[in-house]
This record gives structure tokens, C-alpha cells and sequence, in this order.
């Protein structure tokens, strides 16, 4: 991590579209997304963005469906911040920034559809798929949000579903189709300082700048997932810009580091 | 399933898109609080109070420069068809988190080094926008509590229903296929959006026009909220 | 609430049999009964005894039944003292007051057989109603556990039962039948204050008087639940005393607000 | 099952209706604790121990004029035919509630401003009567420890089976049709009860005659939890 | 417990081969087993070592089996200090002492095969047996490990397993056969103070040295497991000789105290 | 199943008995910690990494005279076949605590009284020895952050697999009917052992072996465990 600049001397230097890592407000770190972390994992994925890295992980079961989707796979997630990746991060129950995490890459992922749930069920009412999506913070370095999504992102097109026999015992030693999917959906997050927008925050500047907004677009451009964070607020034009960039550069992530998924 | 809900933009309750559900609102309703609200929002149901600004506990959480806002979100076991239990869940803390947020800048919390305030959400009956209700019950709490802000903050969502966008989604109209839903705070006299969510698919122009009309909306609950506060003021004075 | 008075002045004048709102020792406080809170229950309603107001909730769905109790439905109670009821609660686990509170409301239903238990039986050994009794304190100003079994004994006779087709697939759209009742059954808490008995007690009374006895009476006059709390004492006689003056006071609580379910 | 348990007012287990089941009560169990008490109260069997007074931990709920009480009560896993899973049980909340207020006002706690007195109730053997048998040993432990208090504490329950007003109840009791169960904790020196809870269904008059019942109970129980005492007492001068 | 002596002066005396209660080095204390404590266990037993008191109790239920092991019963174990034991002990969460008791006496019996498992498979892959094994702290006074396996072992041996009707249902009154058993093993601590190996360690002692070994050793002279704990080290000619140690110790108290169930 | 693992003393990977699987470290891998380390032991994968020494939280858990060490042993969730739930469970907890016991004597804690030193174990891929990779791993992050210590420590299994001695198990190896795990941390440097678990069945003439042979096992990881904390001094000063 960069020395300690005072929050002030950071903010200014944004007003003046300058960056402690002479980065323009709308570019992001390098990216580098590395697949198959953990072989027992049916799919995983590490991302690093600059120096914050994540990654997240699929595993699968068999399960019984939800009451009102009964021939529907389910999709359960959760986000961890492992004591490791910095110094204020401390074990047990996750804290409420967690949860948001999780549930917020959750969203984007469940609301794009990504994943073919209806391609998930074995048996309707009874027995379906269950699709665990987890994510753990390594380095703390900023804008968690869109390395964990990415992270997500990535697991799921690694991933390879398990076979399972006639009494539907599950054997993880071979697995064979890819998951079901239907498109590719990131989350970008744009972070307001006066009236500047900014991307791919560090945590020095997300000391020193808070609110957000997070913007999960799919290959098609559109939205599946929005969430503000912070104290802050924005007007309805600032909304509609930050759509556009996170399309934008969600566009450009997937160009360059995915294959299309799309039907 | 065919048939259609809405029809040359009268929706299933006769409401036109850009309307709100009927909205009442009781500012002072719990006598131990230092303010306190009762929304129902369509048949959702909300109790809000709030206890503060007061000392915090336990001490290390105290800001040496500003209160803190320590927000809970509750739906109670009844509220919903299939009971929830009592206890932690993550909707309820995330949900917890961005209406702190919401409100957070709203108020003048340097006011109130060392202390904290705290703001309970209780969802009584669940139907739909439990969140935009209670936040514009929690407004009204705070308010009533006499706490200084920068004005009201107000709440609803807009969303799309069968290629319409629509505003404040009933139950059955987030039940549609293509429904997206919206939910959006704002400080209604400026218009600065404090809390936003989405889920769905939508095109940026969609969003646009969902956002907007949430700003149509959270005026329209400005005035009942304020109205509120009057009606209050003088059962008081009277 | 009123202003804060000393305790010793609060007990010196109930001595004198005077209270701060000009009750007598052995009047209630205006009791306000509504039903059906909220529509997604079963059954709800709301009490208010002055300024004191919970609400109580009824909800049901399919369970196994006990093993020592294969031809029964099931009771599930809890209570929470939501914490906008007063600054001294807190969320959480729930405390030895509310632990206490819901069990002895529960048990005051249950040993009275309010509810026709075997009624809620559907399949011996395999399937039953469960019943979820509970209640939520929305205003504390004394004397919550007559509030309490009052809204939830409210609630029981405002449940109406939802049906189940053949598939036991439930259909809360579709309520059609009351629950299977026996009687009506109320708690009445009657405190000690040197040799004077008083009920219906307000906040600031209990922070000066502590030792009650709770008895739950159903309309035949007999009592189905008792319990002490406070660290203080009681004689034989005034044990019997305060049976006959909740035996009272059930009677007119019966009889003002509720049609009977003798039988 | 039209078989009758109790005939010519002779119990199954030969008792008689006033009768406790057989009493045996041992001081000074526990080596490392202040106090201790072993007790079988038929074949219900309870240890219970007493560390204090002591500090408070933690420190903000001390008080400033009088010792704490924190009270214990749990069942060992093995102690029930169904295995009691250890941790957190709403029943084992109550029951440590019921028997901390049944003991407060009978120890000088203003002898000890900013202190703790801890009793542990564990139940090796759960048959009838287990909180009754472990008031019983909470008792004759704090009486071990050198607590000072206002007298004993006895604790039995009387109840009804088959129409018959008995005292102190077995399992077998307890599942008569009409059986009801009503523990009763008490000074024994006054008659003061400090204890008392009810489950059933009977009419004042049988309430009165169950609750006078456990008064002989507990004047017996009295004597043989002073006579533990003596015995520990003479031992240790031995 | 004795008066506090300084942890140096008991360490220096034990260098010269000197306890405080006049034992020798490699000597237990008395050794009282008792069987049968609460009835209403399958088995039970209460153990002191000296002032140490320890009770153990074995209760049975049907589970279904692990997927990796179809046609095996299953044991479930605990280890609690309840907090009349000492005062250092708190109720809650089990901590780290408590799981690792609980753990290295599990392993103990586990491994060594002690319970042979096949015979309490009732239906393979449905139905087995599953043995709970609940140790609990009555006093402590050192050596837990040691009181506390030999506890566990004595239960076992005490238990009767419940009889089942053909619809499986559990009888606990009718107790017929005992456990099915192969063999016999016990745990023995044996902990360094300079270069000095000492047993059945009081809780003084333990307050001035706390490195040690605990091995179990089963009736054929065999390990079944081991544990160090404790800041110190140890050298492999310290492990053999505590391991030769433990098998001497283990096979007097087998001699002594039961009967062989070798096979 | 008849089929025997081990042939004329060679594995079923090609290893010798005596053999290590491929071991990987690398130092530095976690920017903000003050040392961290990555570690692949054949497949198993573990990152660790420390922070301290720093302030006591909460502060009654401060030791006047030493630093306090934390340890944390964790399996994220994909890091086995059948998902990890996170949260508590005993295994894990057991485990941190004998790692702690197995560094505690070998850091010089005296040197930083009343303070803290954090060391969290993350298992990324778990196939066999994962706690003697995350001790391996967590010794060079000590090192790494600086920390003072007595040496390295280094830590492996040993174990029988069909009546052979064998070092370091796979899951394959450990599978076998026969098969003992005995896993040990060292200070390689004089082979004293601070870490020592054994499961299984073996005479103590086995378990002399089988000791002996991890002695020799420390000593080959103690090298590359110096060798990856040269590499990282010499990148850093590059």
C-alpha cells in the first residue's frame, strides 16, 4: 500500500483529476484473472485488481427446490473477508458490509439469469441442483465489489458440474458439461467525489471518498442490479452517467477476458 | 395467465402508473419514544421510533466529532405468509445498512458528538415495499423526535410492469414476468437520491425513466409525511 | 409516561391505596382490544392497557408431531420486546424476561386446552398443524404479561385456518375455518406492595414493586398456569387472595369482550 | 390403563400422600468450589455448587449497593432418556430466572456491594422434580459457602393424581390424565413462599390445598438439609 | 486444593523428584471408577483421580449413517467444564480446552476400534446407531485428559443399548445387551518438567508446567492416538519413552479395573 | 482393491518412501499483512499470513510480560469435495489451538509485552496435510513479518501405509486400511517437536519410526523454506 496521504490531500487531487497511481478517474488497475484455484472446487477463479485480490468458488449439490420455483436450481452465496487480507478484518459472523457484498454479487448474477436454473432441475419439486458461490477477500485493496463479481463471474464459467448416477449419488472425480448459462454480467462501481466520478477505487481513496454506486450490466447492455452505498447521494443525470460507464466498461472487461455466453 | 394486468394504463387496483397506494401515515404513536411513526403503505404495515441522540454503548463504537446511527430492520414472525423466524438474517442487515446510509447525511449528526441514535424499522404487515416504507416512517420518527435535518427524506419505488413503468409495484404487479422494482430515498426538496437498489433487466433508458418517476413520487409522500408532522404538532399544542 | 416519581413515594402512596393515574388498587387500566393487524397471519390482534400495547400473531403450516404426542397439533410461542418499546431494549437474543414471558403466556393456552389440539392432528405420527403463537411488545408501560395473553388469546380467536389440498399443499389465500377451541383462558398479575395486592401495574409502579404472581384463569373459573417472579414473597392466604382476584378479573374480561367457547 | 396408581391413599412407590420421596442430601461436594451440595431426591440427582462473593466480570453490571446473583440451572446431556444437546434451552432461561428471584431477598446481598455470588445447578439425573431438588442444593451450597442468609430455602412440589392432593410427584405421577404439578420454593422458618409456578387445571380450592401441602414438604425437607449441614460441619472439626 | 505454592518452588522439587502430596513421579493418585450415576443413560460412570471428578455418559439414538462409511454406526462426542468445577470455568460456547478434550478422547476410542461399528449398522445406508459419548467436569484438579477418557472408556462398558421395535422405535426401558466391544483403551498424560516426566498431574502442578503428551494405548499394548499440548518440545527419545510409559500405566489400570474385551 | 499402493518402495506418484511431495513457498503474497507466505504441499494449497505485533483487542486478554499470539486455522468453503460451511467448528478450532502450542515457545513473545501477533491460515485446496502446510506456511510468514524466533519451524507427516514407513500421505495413502497419520512440526534446527497428533493403531516401535522419519522430512522443507524467504529479500532488494 502507498504511504498515508490525508484524506483531503486525496479528494483535492481527484477534484483535480489526479490519482496517487496516475491512473485517469475512469481507468482501471491491471487486471488479472487466473482460473482452477482449487481443484476440489467444481469451478473457481482469482482476480486481481492492481493489488487487491479475490476469489471465489462453486461447489455443487443436490437439493430440494424452492416452494415457488419447483423446477428451478438454487443459488446460495456468501462473501468473506478472511483476516488476512487487512488489518481491521476480524472472524466471526459477517458484518453487515459482508452481507451486502454477497447479496449484491448474488443479485447481479440471479437477476441476469447468468445461470440457467430451469437447465439445473433433475426431478421437479424434488430434487435440483444447488449452486454454492463463495468468495473470499485476499487482499484488501479497494473496490471489493467488482473483483469479487468478476471473481464470481469467472468461477461459474470454469465450472464443471459433477455427474451423478442412477440413485443420484454424486461423484465429484468426474465432471463433465460446463454449467447451463446464458450470458456474462459484471458489476462496476463508480464512486463520487464532489462531481467527479472515479472507478477502481483503492482503499486509500475509499478512505478518503464513500459514496457509490454499483451497476451490474450483462453482455446485452442491460442492467440486472443496482445498489448505492454510502452517505452521500446523486442526482438523477449522475444515475444515468454511471449506468453508461459501468456499461462501457463492462463491455470492455468481457471483450477482452471472456467468451460470449449469449442466446 | 394470459390476461393482462394493466389496461390502457389503469392498473388491477384502478390506480393510473404514476400513482402511489393510498399512504397514511401517524407521526407520535409510541408514548416511550422520543418519536415515533405508523405508516401503511397499501395494505404494508410499518411502525418506526427513534431513541437518541443518547449515550453510546458499548463505548468504543463512540465518533469523538459526530452520533452515531445505529438502524434495525425487523419484519416480526407475523408478518409475512410464511412466518420468519425470530433472529439474524442478511436481508434484514443489508436492508438495515442502506437505509443508514440513506439517512446518514440527511442529519445533523455533528450536532451530537459521543452519542448515538438509534432508528427501529418493524414490519407489521408485509405486502410490498417494505423497505420504502420504512424509511418513510423512520423520517417521520426522526422528525418527530425533534432531530435536526436537512429536510425529509422520502421513499417509494418505480419499476416496469408488463413494458410499463409504473410507480409504488403492488404484490401482484412485482409477480409479473417482466417486472423490474426500483426502490429509491430521497431528500425530496433537493432531489438528491440517498438510497437506491434494482433488480431485474432493464435498458439504461428504462432506469432513467424508473428514477424519474420516483422523484414524482417521493414529493407526492413529502406533503403526507409533512402533513403528518402538522397534524401532530397540533394534537400536541391543542 | 408520567413524570418520574421516587419509589419510595410510589410506595408509600399505594400504601395509602392511591396511584399516579388515580386507579384503585384493583382496576384496570382501559383495556383496547382490535383484531386482525395484520393480514398475512392467521389470526393477530392488538391490546392496549393504557399506554401499554403489544400485538400478538398467529401463524400455521404443517409439521410432524411430537413423538409423545402423535394425535396433536403443535404450539410454538416466542415474544420479543421489539426494541422502539422502550430505550432499555435491545436486539438480540432474547433475554430471561422475554424467555419468560413467552413461556408462561404459552402456558397458560396450553394447560387450559384453549386450542383442540387433537383437532390439528391430519395424519397420525406424520403430519399436523403447527401453530405459531407470537408476541411482539410495541410500547412497554407495565404490566406486559396481561397484555400479552390478552392479544394472544385475541389472535387465537381471530385465527381463521388456512386450507390444504390433496397434495397438502397449503393455501393461505384460502382461510376459511376458526381454530378448534375449548375455552378462553387469561392471565391476570397481581404484584405485592408491603400487604396490598394491586394489578394492571404501569411501568414506573414496577420500577418500585417487583413481586407479582401471575395466575391464567379460563371461564370456568379454573386456574391452568401460576407463576412468581420478583425476589420477594408470598403467604398461603395471599397466594389464594390473588387466585380469587384473577378468577374476578378474568371473568369480567371474559365476559365484556369475548362470546364464550364452552363446551 | 383404567388401572388406578393410587389406592386407599397408598402411592406406587408405597408412599403416602404427604410423603416426600426418599431425601438424601450431602454438603461439600465440590473441592474447588466455596460451596457444594449433592443431592437424590428420589432418583432425580443434582450437584450444585457456590463460587463467591467475587468480583464482577464483566465489570458494568456490578452494583453499587448489594451483591449480584447469577444463577445456572442445566441438564448434563445424559441426565434424560432424549439427550438434552448442551448450550442455550429457553426451559433451563426460565427455570434460573425463577430460582434466582426465589433466593434473592433470602441472602444478605447488601453485605456484599460490588460483588458476585455464581450458583451452578446440574442435573446428573432428571426423573421429577428437578428444579425443586435443585433449589434444594442451591440452599444447603450457599449455606456451605458461609453465605449469610435469612434461613433456608426448601423447595418441593405437591400436586394433584387422580383427585388425590399429593406431595411431591413422580414421572409416573406427572402422566396421570388429570395431574397437575405445582412447585413451590419457600423459607421454611416463616412460610414465606418464593417460588411457586402451576401447570394444569384445578380450581382455587385445590390450589390452596396443594400449596398448604407443600408447606409440610418443605418444613420436612428443612430438617434434612440442616441435619447435611451439621454432618459437613462435624466432619470437617472431626 | 493444597495451599498455593510458588510454580517455581514446585517446579525445582519436582527436578528433585518431589511432589507435593508425596508422590512419585510416575504414580497416580487413587483411583476411583463408579458405574451407573444417571439411570437414565445407556451407560454412565463417575471417575475421580484424587480430587479430580469427572462423569461420563453414553446415550443412543438412531441416525442415518456418513455417506463415506454405509454400514457403520456413528458417535458424537462432548466434552463440557461446567462451571461449578472451578472457578476459572464459564457456561458458553465450548472453548478451545473444552474441544480438544472432548476431541483427543473421541479419537482415542474411535481409532483404537474400541466400538465395533459394522454391529450397529440396523439398515446399511439408513439406519445405524448412533452412540453419544457426554463427558462432564465435576472437579478439577488437574489430569482431566487421563479422568475424563478413563470416564468414557467405564461408560461404554457400562452400557446397555436400548431395544427397537420393527418400526424402529426406541425403547429405553428395555435395556438388553451391552455395547459390541473389541478392546479396551485408555489415555495417559504424561508431562515434562525439565528433563523429568511426571503423571496424573494436579491442577497446582499444571499451573507451573504445561507441556505434555497424551497418548492412548489399547489392551494389545497398541497406540491409538496422540496429542502434545503445551508451549514446550519434546525430542523422539522423550516420545518413545512417553509412549512406553503410557503402555505400562494403561495396562495396570486395565488389569486393575476391568475385564478384557479382546477379541 | 487388492491391488497394493506401494511397490518395491515406490508410491503410487513415484515418490520414494522417504520422499516429500513437491513443495512450493512463496513469501510476501498478501500485500497489507506485515508477512505472509503461500504454500503448496503437492495439491494441498494454503496462504497465512501475519500481522502484528499490535494492540491487545479486547485489552483484558493483554499479558503484562509477552505478546499473546492468535491463531486462526480455517477451510474456505471450495477448498473440500463436500462445501465447508463457514462458521465455528471444533475441528478447526483444535487445530489453531496446537499450531499456537507449536509456535509459541519458538517466537520470542517477551520481546513485545502487552501486544498482539495475529496469524491467520487460509486452506485454499485441501488434499492431505493441511495443517502441517499451513504451520509451514504460517513460520515463513512470521519470518517474513519480521518477527523474532529461535529458528524456523517445519512440519510434516509421517505415517504406515501397508506396513511401510512413509513420509508426507496423500489422500490416496491415507485411505489405505492400514494407513496412521502422524503429523509433527519441528524447530528443524534441533529437532525438538512442538507439534505432535497421532491417529491409528501402532505398536511404539512404529511410532519410533515413524518420528524418526519426519525429523528427516523437516529437515528438507526447513531449506526451502529459507530458500523462498532469500528469494523474497533479494526481490525486495532488487
Amino acid at each position: 500500500m502507498t504511504a498515508k496521504l490525508t484524506k483531503d490531500y486525496i479528494v483535492n487531487q481527484i477534484k483535480r483529476n489526479i490519482r496517487g497511481d496516475d491512473r485517469k478517474l475512469d481507468e482501471m488497475r491491471e487486471v488479472i484473472i487466473e482460473r482452477g484455484v482449487s481443484a476440489n472446487a467444481e469451478g473457481s477463479a482469482r482476480v486481481k485488481l492492481g493489488k487487491t485480490e479475490v476469489i471465489a468458488g462453486i461447489k455443487m449439490d443436490l437439493a430440494e427446490p424452492y416452494p415457488d420455483s419447483q423446477d428451478r436450481g438454487v443459488l446460495t452465496s456468501s462473501a468473506e473477508f478472511l483476516p488476512l487480507a487487512a488489518p481491521e478484518f476480524e472472524a466471526g459472523r459477517p458484518g453487515e458490509v459482508e452481507v451486502e457484498l454477497g447479496r449484491v454479487v448474488d443479485r447481479g448474477i440471479r437477476e441476469a439469469e447468468v445461470i440457467d436454473f430451469k437447465k439445473l432441475c433433475i426431478v421437479e419439486g424434488e430434487k435440483v441442483w444447488r449452486v454454492f458461490m463463495d468468495i473470499v477477500v485476499i487482499n484488501h485493496d479497494g473496490n471489493l465489489m467488482d473483483a469479487s463479481g468478476l471473481a464470481a463471474m469467472t468461477a461459474i464459467l470454469d465450472a464443471k458440474m459433477p455427474t451423478i448416477d442412477k440413485d443420484y449419488k454424486i461423484d465429484y472425480n468426474k465432471r463433465e458439461k460446463p454449467l447451463p448459462l446464458t450470458t456474462i454480467a459484471l458489476p462496476i462501481t463508480v464512486m463520487k467525489c464532489g462531481n467527479k466520478l472515479i472507478i477502481d477505487t483503492t482503499a486509500d481513496e475509499e478512505e478518503a471518498i464513500d459514496t457509490r454506486l454499483t451497476v451490474t450490466t450483462n453482455e446485452s447492455g442491460n442492467i440486472s442490479s443496482m445498489q448505492k452505498g454510502g452517505p452521500g447521494g446523486f442526482t438523477v443525470e449522475e444515475v444515468v452517467e454511471i449506468c453508461k460507464i459501468a456499461g462501457k466498461k463492462t463491455d470492455e472487461l468481457i471483450k477482452k477476458h471472456f467468451k460470449s455466453k449469449k442466446k | 395467465m394470459s390476461e393482462k394486468l394493466i389496461n390502457k394504463g389503469i392498473r388491477p387496483d384502478g390506480r393510473k402508473l404514476d400513482e402511489i397506494r393510498p399512504l397514511k401515515i401517524k407521526a407520535g404513536v409510541v408514548d416511550r419514544a422520543d418519536g415515533s411513526a405508523y405508516v401503511e403503505f397499501g395494505t404494508t404495515k410499518v411502525i418506526s421510533a427513534v431513541y437518541g441522540p443518547k449515550k453510546v454503548h458499548p463505548r468504543h463504537m463512540e465518533k469523538s466529532k459526530k452520533a452515531i446511527l445505529k438502524v434495525r430492520y425487523n419484519m416480526i414472525p407475523f408478518s409475512v405468509y410464511d412466518r420468519k423466524r425470530p433472529g439474524y438474517d442478511k436481508r434484514s442487515v443489508e436492508i438495515a445498512k442502506v437505509v443508514s446510509e440513506a439517512l446518514e447525511n440527511v442529519i445533523f449528526l455533528e450536532e451530537f458528538p459521543k452519542s448515538a441514535i438509534d432508528i427501529d424499522m418493524e414490519i407489521i404487515q408485509a405486502d410490498a415495499g417494505t423497505r420504502v416504507a420504512a424509511i418513510t416512517a423512520a423520517s417521520v420518527a426522526l422528525a418527530d423526535a425533534g432531530i435536526p435535518m436537512r429536510g425529509l427524506i422520502s421513499s417509494v419505488a418505480a419499476g416496469r410492469v408488463e413494458g410499463n413503468i409504473v410507480l409504488d409495484l403492488t404484490k401482484e404487479e412485482e409477480d409479473a414476468s417482466d417486472a423490474i422494482d426500483l426502490p429509491v430515498a430521497m431528500l425530496a426538496r433537493t432531489g438528491e437520491i440517498t438510497l437506491l437498489q434494482m433488480d431485474g433487466d432493464a435498458s439504461v433508458d428504462e432506469i432513467e425513466k424508473i428514477v424519474r418517476m420516483t422523484e414524482k413520487g417521493c414529493k407526492d409522500i413529502e406533503k403526507i409525511q409533512g402533513k403528518a408532522l402538522i397534524e401532530k404538532y397540533n394534537a400536541n399544542t391543542a
